[in-house]
């Protein structure tokens, strides 16, 4: 079983080249998927019976929550891969997915919230989805204070990488506690942001949404794998043509 | 065409809330450029400084 | 026995490393030199195991070191600039701790190696109250008695006095005497008796 | 003959436990902020018992968890700048056992104290006599699962000039699972109701915790003698 195309995934240029030719492509995709999805989801898709066009929000908020795990997923395993098996370039692309992952918590709390103000009246009610999300911004700021902290390149791979790793495992641990802990002071009746009842005109818009914003997800990771890559490159002779 | 904007009185939280999804979405390629961008500024200095 | 081939390293944008390769046998020391920041305690420390290199391989009885690492570390003394000894505890204490976690260790054999290393004087005090060159002493007695075939000492002779010096090349000798196999980063010459020893100058540019 | 296991782990264990009797300060330390923590807490909210026991639980497990993340910025950094951890690192033994039998040794000088003492502060705060028992017994536990999961985080700051902020920045989102199931363990326990719940999942993530906790430790550990 010859592993080349592993090892080919392991070499820097050839990596460097791949992300160079792909990731207009994906781009090109993600804008077209997500523009449709936009359309379909904000003017074709029926309004909610109950929720009437505030459902509409779900739009946004389900995939940025979708991609902020979908990101701290990928990252926990090219750190895992980098670790294991020594792969500058699967530390560089755990370094690449942070950042995204990050922005995207931010966005799905922000959506939430707003969300939740038409909802429940207040832009902030413990609801365990968002508290959830919440933890998750406070691992990935974690992951990139502890990347920060560190000034040799490879010791901060190497360190995140575990973090990462250990990070991964307590997110559905983290998930089961707060929904254990939301279910005990449940007397509140509070309307649960109750997923919307989707039928057919409503639930494709939100499955291309789901698939634009990982396409976008896959753009936006090449290209910041393509400046990490450069960054840990000593003195490949393939930088030279690569900035040239 | 009014009546689309005012999304039958949520829109206050409805164009906010794509607004801040479609934000998140450019900025982050926007961030991704100009890190690369930076990341090929340096492996130039650096290879100056090789040669 | 040991043998280390293509090392590659850099410490941030330095490559410290530019490719060393060198193997030695039972019997054998070799004497790292070079100027400051050459790349002497990198290239002890990538022995050990405590760095990895980004390209090369150190192997140990032809096998690779990363992958036996541990009958590899039980084989190997490793002692770097700071003598590796608890402040609060005295030299006895520090050795039989240290000493301990590798093998069984009798008091006797302690005593032994604290006289051999001129150590016993002050082997009850707690470390923190001794000289940069008693705790250096102390930990000697520790090198001493780990038993390893492989002794990676990092500048063994700082804060040593004259006859401290003679000390450890009296040590030296007679661990390569033994079938001993000795790499040490030095800044002078040491006085070696045996002429087995071979000189691998670091970081000429 | 290399040593065996339990040796090994008896070693590490006699070592630090003389080390903190030698040094007997850096042990009452965290057994003191705990109980300042719980005295700022009337202060700041109201003398009132009764209304004191609902926040009761809140108090002692952030204040456990806040004392734990101090005792353990010592857990490794001493060892580390005397180049006495490299030993471990160097010592042909498993360096996962020795570092999960310090992370012991530390739970034994800083959790258990605590979690004994903390009946002090739970009178005060208005938790009834009856409740004290199966208190300790989750701070206890608890504590013992934070001393575990805290080893990594002190592992990972040890690449980092100083740990400090960056390590509770690292502890406190992993340790939201122990706080929930042990402040609810708190909860029954000052209501008088079974406790076993929470405290089987307590005990769920400790077990866990021994199994993965020190592997990682050790990763992170070889990573910042680096």
């Amino acid at each position: 079983m010859n592993w080349t195309w592993f090892h080919r995934l392991g070499s820097p240029p050839h990596v460097y080249g791949f992300a160079e030719r792909w990731a207009p492509w994906f781009g090109g995709a993600a804008a077209l998927a997500i523009v449709v999805a936009l359309y379909g989801g904000l003017i074709l898709a029926p309004a909610d019976y109950q929720q009437k066009d505030a459902f509409r929000m779900v739009y946004v908020h389900a995939p940025s929550a979708w991609l902020s795990l979908m990101a701290y997923s990928t990252m926990a395993v090219a750190a895992a891969v980098g670790l294991i098996w020594r792969m500058k370039v699967a530390h560089s692309a755990a370094a690449a997915c942070a950042p995204i992952g990050a922005w995207f918590t931010v966005a799905a709390l922000g959506t939430g919230m707003l969300w939740g103000k038409p909802m429940w009246g207040t832009y902030w009610v413990w609801d365990p989805r968002l508290t959830s999300e919440l933890l998750l911004l406070f691992l990935y700021i974690g992951y990139m204070g502890l990347r920060a902290a560190i000034e040799d390149p490879q010791k901060a791979d190497k360190a995140s990488a575990v973090f990462a790793i250990v990070g991964v495992v307590n997110v559905p641990i983290i998930k089961f506690s707060v929904n254990w802990w939301n279910s005990l002071h449940q007397e509140a009746t509070v309307m649960r942001m109750g997923k919307p009842t989707m039928n057919g005109d409503m639930l494709w818009p939100l499955m291309l949404m789901f698939l634009g914003f990982t396409l976008y997800f896959a753009t936006v990771v090449l290209i910041r794998l393509r400046a990490e890559l450069l960054r840990r490159e000593r003195s490949a002779s393939w930088v030279r043509e690569a900035v040239a | 065409m009014s009546e689309f904007f005012a999304m039958d009185g949520y829109g206050v939280y409805l164009w906010p809330s794509f607004a801040l999804g479609i934000g998140v979405i450019v900025l982050n390629v926007i961030l991704a450029l100009r890190s690369l961008a930076a990341a090929k500024l340096e492996a130039r200095r650096r290879l100056q400084v090789q040669s | 026995m040991l043998s280390v081939s293509g090392l590659h390293l850099w410490r941030g944008d330095r490559h410290v490393l530019r490719g060393v390769s060198f193997s030695a046998g039972p019997g054998q020391c070799v004497l790292l030199t070079g100027k400051n920041g050459a790349g002497k305690t990198t290239l002890l420390r990538a022995i050990a195991g405590l760095l990895d290199p980004e390209e090369g391989q150190v192997s140990w009885r032809n096998v690779p070191a990363r992958r036996s690492r541990d009958a590899f570390h039980a084989e190997l003394a490793y002692l770097g600039h700071e003598p590796p000894l608890k402040g609060d505890l005295s030299a006895r204490e520090n050795l039989k701790f240290s000493i301990g976690i590798r093998r069984a260790v009798t008091r006797e054999e302690i005593d032994c190696a604290l006289r051999r290393t001129g150590a016993e004087p002050f082997a009850d005090l707690s470390v923190r109250t001794l000289s940069a060159g008693q705790r250096r002493r102390v930990a000697l007695a520790g090198v001493l008695l780990s038993g390893a075939v492989l002794w990676l000492l990092d500048e063994p002779t700082t804060n040593l006095d004259a006859d401290g010096q003679q000390l450890v090349a009296t040590l030296i000798d007679e661990q390569v005497g033994g079938g001993g196999i000795v790499v040490a980063a030095v800044h002078h010459a040491l006085p070696l008796a045996s002429g087995r020893f071979v000189d691998l100058v670091l970081g000429e540019a | 003959m290399r040593s065996g296991a339990s040796t090994v782990a008896r070693l590490v264990v006699e070592r630090d436990l003389r080390l903190a009797f030698r040094k007997p300060s850096q042990l009452l330390q965290p057994l003191l902020f705990f109980m300042i923590v719980a005295t700022l807490f009337p202060l700041t909210l109201t003398p009132e018992l009764s209304r004191l026991r609902d926040a009761a639980p809140g108090v002692l497990w952030i204040g456990a968890l806040l004392s734990s993340v101090l005792a353990l910025e010592f857990l490794f950094r001493d060892d580390a700048q005397d180049g006495t951890l490299e030993q471990f690192a160097l010592s042909g033994q498993s360096l996962t056992w020795m570092l999960f039998a310090k992370t012991c040794t530390h739970w034994l000088l800083s959790g258990l104290p605590l979690a004994l003492s903390a009946p002090v502060a739970a009178l005060a705060l208005g938790v009834p006599a009856t409740a004290l028992g199966s208190m300790v017994a989750s701070l206890a536990l608890g504590s013992f699962a934070l001393s575990l999961l805290g080893a990594i985080s002190a592992g990972l700051t040890l690449g980092a000039r100083r740990g400090g902020v960056l390590l509770s920045l690292l502890t406190l989102p992993l340790s939201v699972p122990v706080l929930v199931f042990g402040a609810d363990a708190t909860q029954r326990a000052i209501a008088g109701a079974a406790i076993a719940p929470p405290m089987y999942m307590l005990g769920a993530i400790a077990v866990l915790g021994v199994t993965l906790a020190p592997l990682a430790a050790a990763a992170a550990v070889r990573i910042g003698l680096e």
